[in-house]
């Protein structure tokens, strides 16, 4: 937690809101980076990539506000960004609505489902919440490859466009999607700071560091961390649909327990505790797992001989090894070794303990 | 100092695994009143306050908080019903700092803790209220510390500047006196001495018979999970079976 | 075992230590006595704790750290420890999730451990060997950590508080064997209850923001009111 | 600048490769890549060109992920290229079926088998086989389906669910009484179902599972003495397949869509000596790589730049191929095909298959989807 | 009848291979506090061991076999002692940052195997006998189920005298809750939780080894789609409880076989849901020590 006195708390936000700007105006700009973009700012591939970069970041946040906030160590919440993929291209599939109404009733469901399962889920705590939440997630997984009359199963749901407005469609339109992709960041970066500096989003920290003591205060901790819960969850939900809008489709891996353990690496690898950081580590991770599989390919590594190909050839060997080496030698991720730079102090010892606790 | 009760147990009981930790213990509290609890340790000091405050369930019998039977009712509940208390080790948001944490004790008693409309501000009221608990105890130079880094003795101190904060009518103190550096036990004496002159309950369970015996008006004491005596100070010390069993020969 | 010891078994020169980047002891030096008791005082948050966890090597310091002539302060911790010292730590740290029993145990360094001690001092807990550890009362942890230091034959030891919560009765057993075990082997200890320095102490050593303040007699100390309303607050 | 002009003409034609070179779909995606080096060869006579135009190929590694694969398609057509080709897995090409109409360009999918590929819209072809053909040659095993009880014994997904629908489809419209016992995706235990097989008594068992697990239910169908009671069909997968199929090898009726002797032809003769150029094995979707590369280079040399104009052309083409004569169906564009009943025999310590006769393509051809 | 009987002892020999798997796992887990996600790898890659070994001698004997048992234990506990040694070590204290890198070291190592043996399954030989049934009661019991259910008493009985008879589970409990006051007490925890490390590893290599018979392959993902099952069972059992764990993965597999065979497949539903409950009813497990 930062303390009181956020002085610097107004410099961060309008740097915060220069960035969205410049982002804002990357479709209309030329702007190559070779090796870390496949084209210019402007071409649908890279606004396509940005997009879904974008996406990560914001599922990343919602799954900080969980972790990182709550302390709740989750391996289910794959499952929320599933039900908003899902339930939105099932609604849009079985009924007649249109895009709007469409994602208020899957907004509603998800709510429902959040807070059903949450109520559940939060009766245990520590590894036993994160077990339930896994189990939970993993009859998401299995229903939805058992059900391929409705989810398509193992291959997946397409979007039905029928009901879709026309500026969403087609890959002219990539730079729709990306705006659309823009706008959920900010809004889901608002949600969480606003929770956060809450009162409470201070609760809920307190409860993360002692929930006993938060109840001898005359506080309930189910409540807040409940609360919690279900924001982080329907965040997610959105982020999730406006994958399936931007993907014009979802498939099981949404699902899946990999999928959450990606969000975990994603929040680990930008920085645990930090919004920032989940946001940088959404960015750099989609562009590493993208642009590893297009290196993994290349003629340069087809060169190399087999002990060095082979492993090289393989992007997610590269990812995990990149991976391992943050947890083991960037403490508080990216987000602590640029604080670490800036301020050249070590690392604050409570983000080591919060691990701990979350344990 | 009125004659209502405004705490009792009757029959207290609890019983772990066969063993039993508190066994048939019945006491009154009037209002006002300020209970020394002592006793040898492991005799069951700490389970009753935590029956009391509802950390833990007891096998039978019945707390009474201002006349509303609380057996059945939880921790917090019990707490927003007026009642506080510290814990014998340090139980605090070590990743917060000393003024959050009383902040957050702070906000709780002002209402609205768990608002998400509304912000911490750095001049609030709860801000107020948790700087001058702060205040004090003595903490005020460390209240931007965090609390999980203070030393023992200052976390001690800032356990009770939490409870001061929720502003409680019964408090339970567990002894507050363990590990505060003899130089600082006469004003935090003076500090529990205040906090019962305005009125408050309280129960304190404390080893420094100096403390207890300066502050309280009756002195229970605890044996073997029982009550074995119950009375004023003087007649408690005079009292054969309390010194064999606890005080051994003065040093 | 009335070899005549005259050198100090554990000696401290310019002591450093930080925690996180800040520095709690700064340039620390004494003597413990050859045997008896020493005492470190001082008020809450001078670095009394720090000071011991420093010796121990449980905190990066730097200085130097004599046992038995032997400089120890690049050593792990355990190989301290196996040179024969014996440590209490202040809040206690016994293995809750370990019964009272085991929790000896695993204390047990040398082939011939001190039972019959443990079980004169605190009959509580051998009534109590299966017990978690973690279930214990606030006291019975603080005698179950004061029983891993003196189930064995240290050369010297460290006890941070140990009468910290403890009843008068135990109060005074517990002082009891901390005399006793001094006689054969120096004590350094840290304590808030003069009453024990009092009776324990010969030389006693004041701590004032991580630096030492006073290093000499006890009693001249506890006997000047004037310094020890200075030094330690006491009226 | 000037568009239209001579110039233009023979600008290089870009076309795009989206397939698994990594992930769990690696090693189909390599045969299938091979396949299509081979068919390019053999559709440009060696050039590489059509028409005087250069066949720009590039092959972007989906890795078994629709999100990768979306991202490569939204990159290339934004780059204004017009023909994408591959995948391996059914839910990655119907992403991109999905791509293809969204913004009107070609999609000629690979290997992945689904039975909804077909017909899905206007721009996607098949260069494969699908589940239709696979359960309609099975049918082939028992003569007149009519009045015979067929079990279709699958996995429980889309896959799955899939041969069962058409088996449903196919047998059943002939009269066949089709039943399915359907075992979870991530059962590891198979000795249970061999027991309900055994029970069931059918005509004929139809197995359609695919993965690792194959071995073991195998095992435990030969260990219930399903061989013994029932007539069992499966299709014959790749060559790393051969081994999984145990002391049952020489008991199983297969159907196959293609194995390296499976047909004697030009097309066939020239992908293999192709393939072995380059030190690689014919094996089951070799064909599908190949055939995509002729459709290609049909689309470009009769349509040129305009999509409309290469769907026409590839609409009702009939050609030969690696499996004989072959035709894409107009009204779906479900690709005719002959299929083949293979029998596995013993060599040494492995098996290989033996062509047991080619079932015609008439015999096998799925219902128009709708 | 037979059914039920067949039912039941393959129910035994999918517990036992859940066991084998979870063995490890939950000791790791258990006295360490490490959810090991690269539990899976050290099973794959002990497989792959034994396979490599198989293949070069003569594949389906028995002397084969024992030696690739053998080989992939060695091979498990080799790897697991490194992985403590270089990356769980740096970390101690710090459990969240030791599952992150046994996650990342899973994506890795799968990612590797598959560049080195490809990405499909390869099939094993065994000697004659395991792939034969014997009748029981008029079911037809294939023979390496009996093989899972010996191996696994075996590691269960192993492991209990490995916690008895030795200081080393002491230790590490005790390491686990407060490392630095073992230290000072004199002893040396990080060996002890090399040692531990390793001896998970080597359940694990043994695991993988019996698993590639079981299934009949191994293959790149071979350990880590047991890995899912052997956490459902570690944590059903109660963490840390060996026996909690054995009990938990006869359950687990008992049910699951009957719900897919009665129940219309919903084997892995039934099992999820049991952890659910388990659970929530009760948050320790069947065996698990009261926090
Ligand atoms: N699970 C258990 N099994 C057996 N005995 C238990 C269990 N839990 C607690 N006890 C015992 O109950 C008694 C109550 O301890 P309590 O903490 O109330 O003592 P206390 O009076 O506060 O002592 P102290 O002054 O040392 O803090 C102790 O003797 C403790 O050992
Ligand atoms: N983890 C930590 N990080 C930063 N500062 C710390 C940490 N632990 C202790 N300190 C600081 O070090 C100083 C010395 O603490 P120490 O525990 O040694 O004091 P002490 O003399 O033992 O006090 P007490 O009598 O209260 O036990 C204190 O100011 C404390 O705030
Ligand atoms: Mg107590
Ligand atoms: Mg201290």
């Amino acid at each position: 937690m930062k303390s009181l006195s956020k002085l610097s708390q107004r410099t961060w936000w309008i740097v915060g809101g220069v960035l969205v700007v410049i982002a804002a105006l990357l479709p209309l700009l030329n702007i190559s980076i070779p090796g870390v973009l496949p084209g210019a700012t402007y071409t649908p591939g890279t606004l396509q990539l940005l997009a879904l970069a974008l996406l990560f970041a914001s599922l990343a946040l919602s799954y900080h506000l969980l972790f990182g906030t709550a302390g709740m160590l989750s391996f289910g919440h794959a499952l929320y960004f599933a039900l908003g993929a899902y339930g939105l291209g099932i609604v849009l599939h079985e009924t007649e609505l249109t895009l709007l109404p469409a994602l208020g009733l899957t907004l509603a469901i998800v709510i429902t489902a959040a807070y059903l399962l949450g109520s559940l889920s939060l009766r245990v705590t520590g590894i036993s919440f994160a077990m339930v939440t896994l189990a939970f997630a993993q009859a998401g997984n299995v229903l939805v490859r058992r059900n391929p009359g409705i989810t398509g199963g193992e291959e997946g749901l397409r979007l039905d466009t029928e009901h879709i407005p026309d500026f969403f469609i087609g890959v002219v339109n990539t730079r729709n999607l990306y705006w659309l992709a823009l706008a959920l960041l900010v809004v889901v970066f608002v949600v969480v700071a606003w929770f956060e500096n809450s009162r409470a989003g201070h609760a809920v920290t307190a409860t993360r560091e002692n929930e006993l003591r938060v109840r001898v205060l005359g506080l309930r901790p189910f409540g807040v961390k409940l609360m919690a819960f279900v924001i982080a969850s329907v965040l997610a939900s959105l982020v999730g649909m406006v994958h399936l809008l931007l993907q014009s489709g979802t498939t099981p891996r949404a699902t899946s327990a990999d999928f959450t353990l990606t969000i975990l690496v994603i929040v680990v690898l930008g920085g645990v505790g930090s919004r920032w950081g989940a946001i940088v580590g959404g960015i750099i991770y989609t562009l590493l797992d993208q642009r590893l599989t297009a290196l993994a390919s290349s003629d340069a590594i087809d060169g190399l001989p087999a002990i060095l190909r082979i492993p090289l050839s393989e992007p997610l060997f590269i990812l995990g090894t990149l991976f391992i080496l943050v947890v083991l030698f960037l403490p508080g991720g990216i987000a602590g070794a640029v604080q670490r730079l800036s301020t050249g102090t070590s690392l604050a010892p409570q983000k080591r303990q919060r691990l701990e606790e979350a344990e | 100092m009125s004659n209502q009760p405004v705490l009792t147990v009757e029959h207290l009981a609890l019983t772990i695994g066969g063993a039993v930790i508190i066994d048939d213990v019945s006491l009154s509290i009037a209002q006002g009143e300020m209970l020394g609890v002592i006793g040898p340790n492991g005799a069951g000091k700490t389970t009753l306050f935590n029956l009391i405050s509802g950390v833990m369930t007891p096998t039978g019998g019945v707390v009474t908080l201002e006349g509303r039977d609380v057996t059945n009712q939880s921790i917090d509940a019990r707490a927003r019903a007026g009642l506080g208390r510290t814990f014998q080790t340090s139980s605090l948001f070590p990743a917060l700092s000393a003024l959050e944490n009383v902040r957050l004790a702070a906000q709780v008693k002002l209402g609205g803790a768990t608002s998400v409309i509304h912000f911490p501000r750095a001049h609030d009221k709860a801000t107020t209220i948790a700087r001058a608990r702060l205040d004090e105890v003595g903490l005020s130079h460390h209240s931007e510390t965090e609390a999980g880094v203070l030393s023992h003795g200052d976390k001690r101190k800032l356990e009770i500047a939490m409870l001061l904060a929720t502003d409680p009518s019964v408090i339970l103190l567990d002894e507050p006196m363990a590990g505060v550096a003899s130089g600082d036990v006469a004003g935090l004496t003076e500090v529990i001495r205040q906090v019962h002159q305005s009125g408050r309950t309280v129960l304190m369970v404390e080893h420094h018979m100096d403390v207890v015996l300066g502050l309280v008006d009756r002195v229970a004491v605890m044996h073997h999970g029982q009550l074995l005596a119950c009375d004023t100070p003087d007649a408690v010390m005079a009292d054969e079976a309390v010194q064999k069993a606890y005080l051994g020969a003065p040093l | 075992m009335t070899e005549i010891v005259t050198e100090s078994i554990l000696s401290v020169a310019g002591l450093s230590a930080s925690i996180a980047g800040q520095q709690v002891v700064e340039d620390v030096s004494f003597e413990m006595l050859p045997v008896g008791v020493t005492a470190l005082l001082g008020r809450n948050g001078v670095g009394k704790t720090s000071t011991l966890r420093a010796i121990m090597g449980l905190i990066e310091r730097s200085g130097e750290v004599t046992i038995a002539g032997q400089r120890v302060d690049r050593e792990p911790t355990h190989r301290i420890v196996q040179r024969g010292v014996g440590y209490v730590p202040e809040d206690r740290e016994v293995f809750s999730s370990l019964t009272v029993a085991e929790n000896l145990r695993l204390a047990e360094r040398d082939s011939s451990p001190n039972r019959q001690l443990i079980h004169e001092l605190f009959p509580d807990l051998t009534d109590r060997a299966g017990q978690l550890a973690g279930t214990l009362s606030g006291g019975q942890q603080q005698m179950v950590s004061l029983a891993r230091a003196l189930v064995n034959d240290n050369r010297v030891l460290l006890v941070d508080e140990p009468t910290k919560g403890l009843a008068p009765l135990i109060v005074m057993d517990v002082a009891k064997a901390l005399e006793r075990a001094a006689q054969t082997v120096p004590v350094l200890l840290v304590e808030q209850n003069l009453q024990v320095v009092r009776m324990l102490a010969e030389k006693a050593i004041v701590l004032e923001g991580g630096r030492v303040v006073y290093d000499g007699s006890a009693e001249e100390l506890l006997s000047n009111e004037a310094l020890t309303k200075e030094l330690l607050g006491v009226a | 600048v000037d568009s239209g002009s001579g110039g233009d003409d023979l600008a290089p034609v870009d076309v795009s490769v989206i397939t698994s070179q990594t992930g769990p779909l690696a090693a189909y995606g390599e045969a299938y890549l091979a396949g299509f080096d081979a068919g390019l060869d053999y559709a440009t006579d060696g050039t590489g060109t059509v028409d005087g135009r250069e066949l720009n190929i590039t092959i972007t590694d989906d890795a078994g992920d629709a999100d990768k694969a979306v991202t490569a398609a939204k990159d290339v057509i934004g780059q204004g290229q017009k023909i994408i080709v591959g995948t391996v897995s059914s839910g990655i090409a119907l992403a991109l079926a999905e791509q293809a109409e969204q913004n009107k360009v070609l999609y000629i999918s690979g290997p992945a088998a689904a039975d909804g590929i077909t017909g899905v819209n206007d721009y996607t072809f098949r260069s494969g086989r699908q589940s239709f053909q696979d359960v309609a040659t099975a049918g082939t095993f028992i003569g007149d389906p009519a009045g015979k009880s067929v079990l279709v014994f699958a996995q429980d997904t889309a896959f799955g669910q899939g041969n069962v629908a058409a088996a449903t489809a196919v047998l059943g419209g002939q009269g066949a009484d089709v039943t399915s016992l359907l075992v979870p995706e991530d059962a590891t235990e198979f000795t249970p179902f061999a027991q309900q097989i055994v029970d069931a008594q059918p005509d004929l068992v139809f197995v359609a599972w695919a993965g690792a697990t194959s071995g073991a239910m195998w095992e435990a169908l030969s260990q219930q003495g399903v061989f013994d009671s029932v007539p069992v069909a499966t299709g014959l997968g790749d060559v790393s397949t051969y081994g999984a199929y145990g002391a049952a090898s020489d008991q199983i009726s297969f159907l196959n869509h293609y194995f390296g002797g499976a047909t004697d032809n030009d097309a066939n003769a020239a992908m293999v000596s192709y393939l072995e150029a380059e030190g690689k094995q014919a094996d089951l979707f070799s064909p599908d790589g190949f055939v995509a590369a002729q459709m290609v280079v049909q689309a470009v040399r009769e349509g040129g730049d305009d999509v409309d104009a290469m769907i026409a052309a590839l609409e009702g083409w009939t050609f030969d191929s690696v499996k004989g004569s072959i035709t894409v169906r107009a009204e779906d564009h479900a690709m005719i095909q002959p299929m083949f009943q293979v029998s596995l025999v013993a060599d040494g310590d492995s098996w290989i298959p033996e062509l047991v006769t080619a079932v015609d393509a008439d015999a096998v051809t799925p219902p128009v989807a709708e | 009848m037979s059914t039920i009987i067949l039912l039941l002892i393959t129910g035994l020999g999918l517990g036992a291979l859940y066991f084998l798997v979870a063995s490890g796992l939950s000791l790791i887990y258990g006295l360490m506090g490490v959810l090991n996600f690269a539990h899976g790898s050290f099973l794959t890659l002990g497989a792959f061991a034994g396979w490599e070994l198989a293949r070069r001698m003569d594949g389906s004997s028995w002397g084969t076999l024992i030696a690739s048992l053998v080989l992939g234990m060695a091979v498990g506990a080799f790897v697991a002692a490194a992985t403590e040694f270089l990356l769980i070590r740096r970390l101690y204290n710090r459990h969240i940052e030791q599952v992150l890198v046994t996650v990342g070291l899973a994506l890795a190592s799968v990612a590797l195997f598959e560049g080195i043996w490809g990405t499909d399954a390869i099939y094993v030989t065994a000697p004659e006998w395991l792939s034969q049934t014997t009748e029981i009661l008029g079911a037809r019991v294939p023979n390496d189920r009996f093989l899972m259910i010996g191996a696994a008493v075996l590691v269960l009985l192993g492991i209990v005298a490995f916690l008895r008879y030795t200081r080393f589970g002491l230790i590490i409990r005790a390491g686990v809750e407060n490392r630095s006051m073992v230290t000072a007490l004199g002893i040396d925890v990080r060996k002890a939780f090399t040692v531990v490390f390793a001896i998970g590893g080597a359940a694990a290599g043994l695991g993988g080894v019996l698993a590639s018979h079981y299934f009949g392959y191994v293959s790149p993902q071979l350990g880590g789609s047991l890995l899912i099952f052997a956490f459902i069972v570690t944590v059903i059992g109660g963490l840390g409880s060996l026996a909690g764990a054995a009990i938990a993965s006869v359950v687990v597999a008992v049910l699951q076989q009957f719900a897919n065979y009665f129940w219309g497949g919903t084997g892995d539903l039934m099992v999820v849901l049991l952890l659910a409950v388990v659970l929530l009813v009760r948050p320790t497990g069947i065996l698990g020590k009261k926090a």
